[in-house]
């Protein structure tokens, strides 16, 4: 049984693999750069090691430092989180030599599912929709153009090594096609040092479906069904929901053994998610697998009643499944709301500085999972990502409206975020209707930039108590002034929210 | 006792009549208030106004006279006008005309690149600097045709918040 | 349908079910007591009304104060919650006259259940089992004599008025029960104006389990499973949890189809509690119906997946009960603890005064609902329950696992509070083992009062701390003494909690 | 620069050493502990000694000297002890031996009754005062025998906490 972890991230992710650990009575490493000494994280572990400069190349991403920690600390196992080195297979593969139980699958898994030519491949010999395209990197161009002819354009062309939007063309007329393979090509070459491309069919109104799976060390895989990330900004999600509005029984039961199907072929072993894209009429095909847990994890949590965390490490020190498929449920609909530090009428333009205030919602169905506090200064060299609000309800209508409740309760001063940018979309028309994808943000924009009207006279009084709290202060400071006003506040020592529990 | 205050896009004019305890009598823009204003805690208020309640968040921003403040639904920054910030405000005018001059950090980063030399003569929309943070590149453009004057940055350099990274005339 | 509600209460209740009509689009009045004007209910409510002076019974119990503002805000319904007027079938009934609607069951069914005599007859015509004992009011002594040969010794002489522990005798020697009767029906008389006494069998190892009700105005009512409460202390309820530990599946189903059955009985509308008194030898018997909401209420929400305010509000509204009774599960476990402001090394003397600093508990499972804030003067006047902390897991152990995490990481200071008993009583074996009886507290009561020591270094790293804070005092106020050390702490201007997101 | 520190029943000797940026080297009861000592916010600390992460609140109590302090599992409350302190202490020695015959509120509540009279002989253990705070009554009784010397309140008067109610001779 595993007795000590090391916690190889930072932020929200860290803190919420180290109180599962908390739970099940496991004492946890945190390791952390320059800039993260004050970090929640550090302050959370139970013990902490200082691991290099602030820059995550020197530090996060610092694989033979992390594991000099692990043993330092004798650590059994290292939790990745998300992110970092989460999906590295050669670190992965390090753990294993090092004899430190690395959470999440081995190298083979990894690396099979990190190449899209191959992971491609892969899912077509399981028997896994992949999209109509090449089966291999691209050779030669005359070979790409009757390629693109059979399936028809538009196309997608895109770096076998790629990730994040890098090393993709999107090409919709014949003429382009070449020119399109070369960018490509040379991005990313000089991206991931590898210039392999190949060619996809681009599905004109995509969702962007996942299904999570759980596999253990002896060959036991389930799925936890579900989530609907189609809310993209910048090629990244920021509302996910499980169920999602499009699905029928049906399809959901038929993808569900499709991504059993995919972590099969692999071998896998821990968490992942098989990521699916899906045309209007519903027909899906295999995008890529994440060999880790995902930021939005929490919802499948929510609706399956599943920790899965907890089930990483049960799955990490051997033991079998303790679900079976026909045992799991959806119940009732959760949506997750990412706040990023970022500002939304600036492109999203990241926005770190000093959180000066915290109000956090509460109450039935909500869940708060963040790593930021008042006077917590947020570095620039990390993740936006400060905080997710995980909302249930009893069905999607129900959890719209809680969304809406915890996100005007939800308050950060000090730095810009996301907060409202949030409540717009939960207002949306589109959204509301469950008829999106992943153009959802582009066809909303206007909506979404919008910033409702205070009701009645609440923008006066806004002015007024701005007004007496300035007046307040100008007595304070000149009292003979002022003495024409008396009143009877109290000089509190500090500033709290009263939204606060 | 007068001011002005500016929330968002409005210059609200304010006269207090009255302050004693919890009770405040006061015109905004020429309506008249009576309301319950209770500090509830340093920076917390709760305001009864015919009985609609009303709890405010106050958080002091830069200076005593900028403040970032919360209703339930809302974030307004508000700033009070007096005599000095009018001043302030008139002398400052002509400074901000520069700003299509020079492109400046709008947050801490860094430069992952500068695609200009000093003397580059440069176009409206080319790419000046090539800017990194919190995982996000992001180009800045020029804002008009000119000469790049002045590189203040290398490239590599983190960089914080308001430098200006290149000037061009 | 109910557009504007009045919630007749205070403190976390009242917060909580303004929550919910938040979410539904419902405005919310508060109402509020001198001591009150600065509480949460009257900050997070859309309106609030000043109904009296302090003291509940001139404020939060004046029916006619109350009546007036829902007339003068034009409210469509009262909330009453839970305490205060929630079970008064004067108020519902003027609620009734006045045409708005009471969100709770009508004077009928308040009445019938109110009077323990009358609702142990009911029950017994609804063919629910009773505890063994006299059906009317004791009229003569002689006549007590023989009931109690005929049911046996050890005996309850009960009031019929009665409630909170007031006019009930424990009769163990059959020498004892005329002066027992006698005792019981003055401290009845004094208490409640009613000498009317009955007798029941003690139960000498009693379970204190409850069960859910909702009933619509159509006839319809469906029971949500139990809710296990004998950990108590002084009477009152101070950890709940469901399901609970001892029953079995055909017993739960009994006493479910009982529930129902009882709440049929007096024509129930709304939502409802049967409490049960149960051997160890898992016989059950009706003890008495609360006719309100309960302080519990969550932990049924959290494994049922139902928001209870919100479906007290839709059959308020006249709408038929939208779950069925065969679509109702119990999903995982749910434990539920009381933080009360009190000593619990003395006696558990309620513990008013100004809460200085709070730290809450986050992440998966964990739902607190309170109404206390950093600054806030808890009232002598009320109920000293400051906040709840609601935990869910997978079975009991995961849950009592994350509870004590959750404790752990939950912090209140200036005013003492239980969080230490409650952390205590997760770890005693009798609780672990699900293996106790409304005597737990008693019996276990060296444990519970026991603090863990801090292990390792971390008692000198508190003393260490006090220390350097103080000389970083010492040194601010008289720097000249103090200059041989250098330090580079910043002056922040505010407290905060790192453990607040 | 030494004190002592006081710690629910254990009082501590503490000298520092060193103290220097977040490099902290002290002794407490004779061990020497060297610290990465970090305020993280006004009565917020992370302590990481041999790797170990502690994360500390101090909340002032009622003067300068008295902190209650927040580990993650435990709570305590500490004083410091210097020579005006111990002066303090011992002077105050005697005055709290008469708290036997007193009764005293614990916590602000109200009287609800007084089943005794001036002059009247009371046992150990005779209720003097019924007192009720937030919904609760207790009985507060005579700690020895003696004579009721005075009574301080009525019944139904509310009272502030340490108010004293009875005293007994």
């Amino acid at each position: 049984m595993i007795k000590k972890v090391l916690v190889a991230n930072r932020g929200e992710i860290a803190v919420r693999i180290m109180r599962s650990c908390r739970e099940m009575g496991i004492r946890t490493v945190g390791v952390f750069s320059d800039a993260d000494r004050k970090a929640m994280h550090v302050l959370y572990a139970d013990e902490a090691y200082h691991i290099g400069p602030s820059p995550s190349a020197e530090s996060y991403l610092n694989m033979d430092r992390i594991l000099e920690v692990a043993k330092q600390s004798k650590a059994d196992a290292i939790h990745p989180g998300y992110g970092f080195l989460s999906e590295n297979a050669v670190f992965s593969e390090k753990c294993q030599k090092a004899g430190i139980k690395f959470i999440g699958p081995g190298p083979y898994a990894i690396s099979q599912m990190g190449d899209k030519i191959t992971a491609r491949k892969t899912m077509i010999a399981a028997g896994v929709p992949v999209v109509p395209g090449t089966e291999s990197a691209i050779i030669s161009e005359a070979e790409a153009i009757k390629t693109v002819k059979e399936i028809g354009l538009p196309v997608m062309v895109k770096a076998s090594a790629g990730g994040g939007g890098k090393g993709m063309r999107l090409v919709k007329k014949e003429a382009d096609i070449k020119s399109s393979i070369r960018a490509a090509r040379s991005e990313a070459k000089s991206a991931f040092g590898d210039d392999a491309v190949y060619i996809e069919k681009y599905i004109e109104s995509p969702h962007h479906i996942e299904f999570q799976i759980l596999a253990d060390q002896h060959g036991n895989v389930i799925h936890l069904f579900e989530r609907e990330c189609s809310v993209q900004r910048r090629h990244q999600k920021i509302i996910e929901e499980t169920p999602s509005p499009i699905l029928t029984p049906a399809i959901r039961d038929e993808m569900g053994k499709a991504a059993v199907a995919a972590a099969k072929a692999v071998d896998y072993e821990g968490a992942g998610t098989i990521e699916f894209i899906v045309d209007n009429n519903l027909n899906y095909y295999f995008l890529e697998m994440n060999t880790r847990l995902q930021v939005e994890h929490p919802i499948t949590e929510r609706v399956v009643g599943v920790d899965l965390v907890k089930e990483q490490i049960h799955i990490a020190s051997g033991e079998k499944l303790s679900y079976k498929q026909e045992e799991l449920k959806q119940n009732g609909h959760a949506i997750e709301c990412r706040v990023y530090a970022e500002d939304a009428a600036n492109n999203f333009m990241p926005a770190p500085g000093k959180v000066t205030h915290i109000a956090i919602p509460y109450g039935v169905g909500v869940r708060v999972d963040g790593y930021i506090y008042e006077g917590f200064e947020i570095p620039i060299y990390y993740d936006p990502l400060i905080a997710k609000l995980i909302v249930w309800g009893r069905d999607r209508k129900d959890a719209i409206e809680r969304t809406i409740r915890a996100l005007q309760e939800f308050k950060i001063t000090g730095v810009k975020n996301s907060l409202n940018f949030l409540e717009n979309i939960m207002t949306a028309p589109d959204f509301v209707k469950g008829n999106y994808t992943t153009h959802f943000i582009d066809e909303n924009i206007k909506h979404l930039m919008g910033e409702e009207p205070c009701q009645d006279d609440c923008e006066d009084m806004v002015i007024i108590t701005a007004f007496l709290e300035y007046l307040y202060r100008l007595r304070k400071a000149s009292p003979k002034e002022m003495t024409a006003l008396k009143n009877n506040w109290k000089d509190y020592s500090r500033i709290r929210s009263v939204l606060k529990l | 006792m007068s001011f002005e205050v500016k929330i968002n896009n409005r210059t609200a004019h304010v006269e207090l009549l009255q302050w004693e305890g919890s009770f405040v009598n006061i015109k905004v823009d020429g309506k008249e208030y009576k309301l319950d204003f209770e500090k509830v805690n340093q920076g917390i208020f709760s305001i009864l106004h015919d009985n609609n309640s009303y709890n405010i968040e106050l958080i002091p921003g830069d200076n005593v006279k900028k403040y970032t403040v919360n209703t339930y639904k809302n974030t307004y920054e508000a700033e009070i006008i007096d005599a000095e910030a009018k001043y302030r405000a008139a002398r400052l005018k002509g400074v901000d005309e520069d700003a299509e001059n020079t492109v400046v950090a709008p947050i801490p980063g860094k430069v992952v690149k500068i695609p200009v030399s000093i003397g580059d003569s440069v176009e409206a929309g080319q790419t000046l600097v090539i800017f990194s943070a919190m995982k996000m590149e992001s180009e800045f453009k020029a804002k008009k045709d000119g000469v790049v004057k002045e590189i203040r940055v290398n490239e590599g350099d983190t960089v914080e918040a308001k430098k200006v990274m290149v000037v061009v005339e």
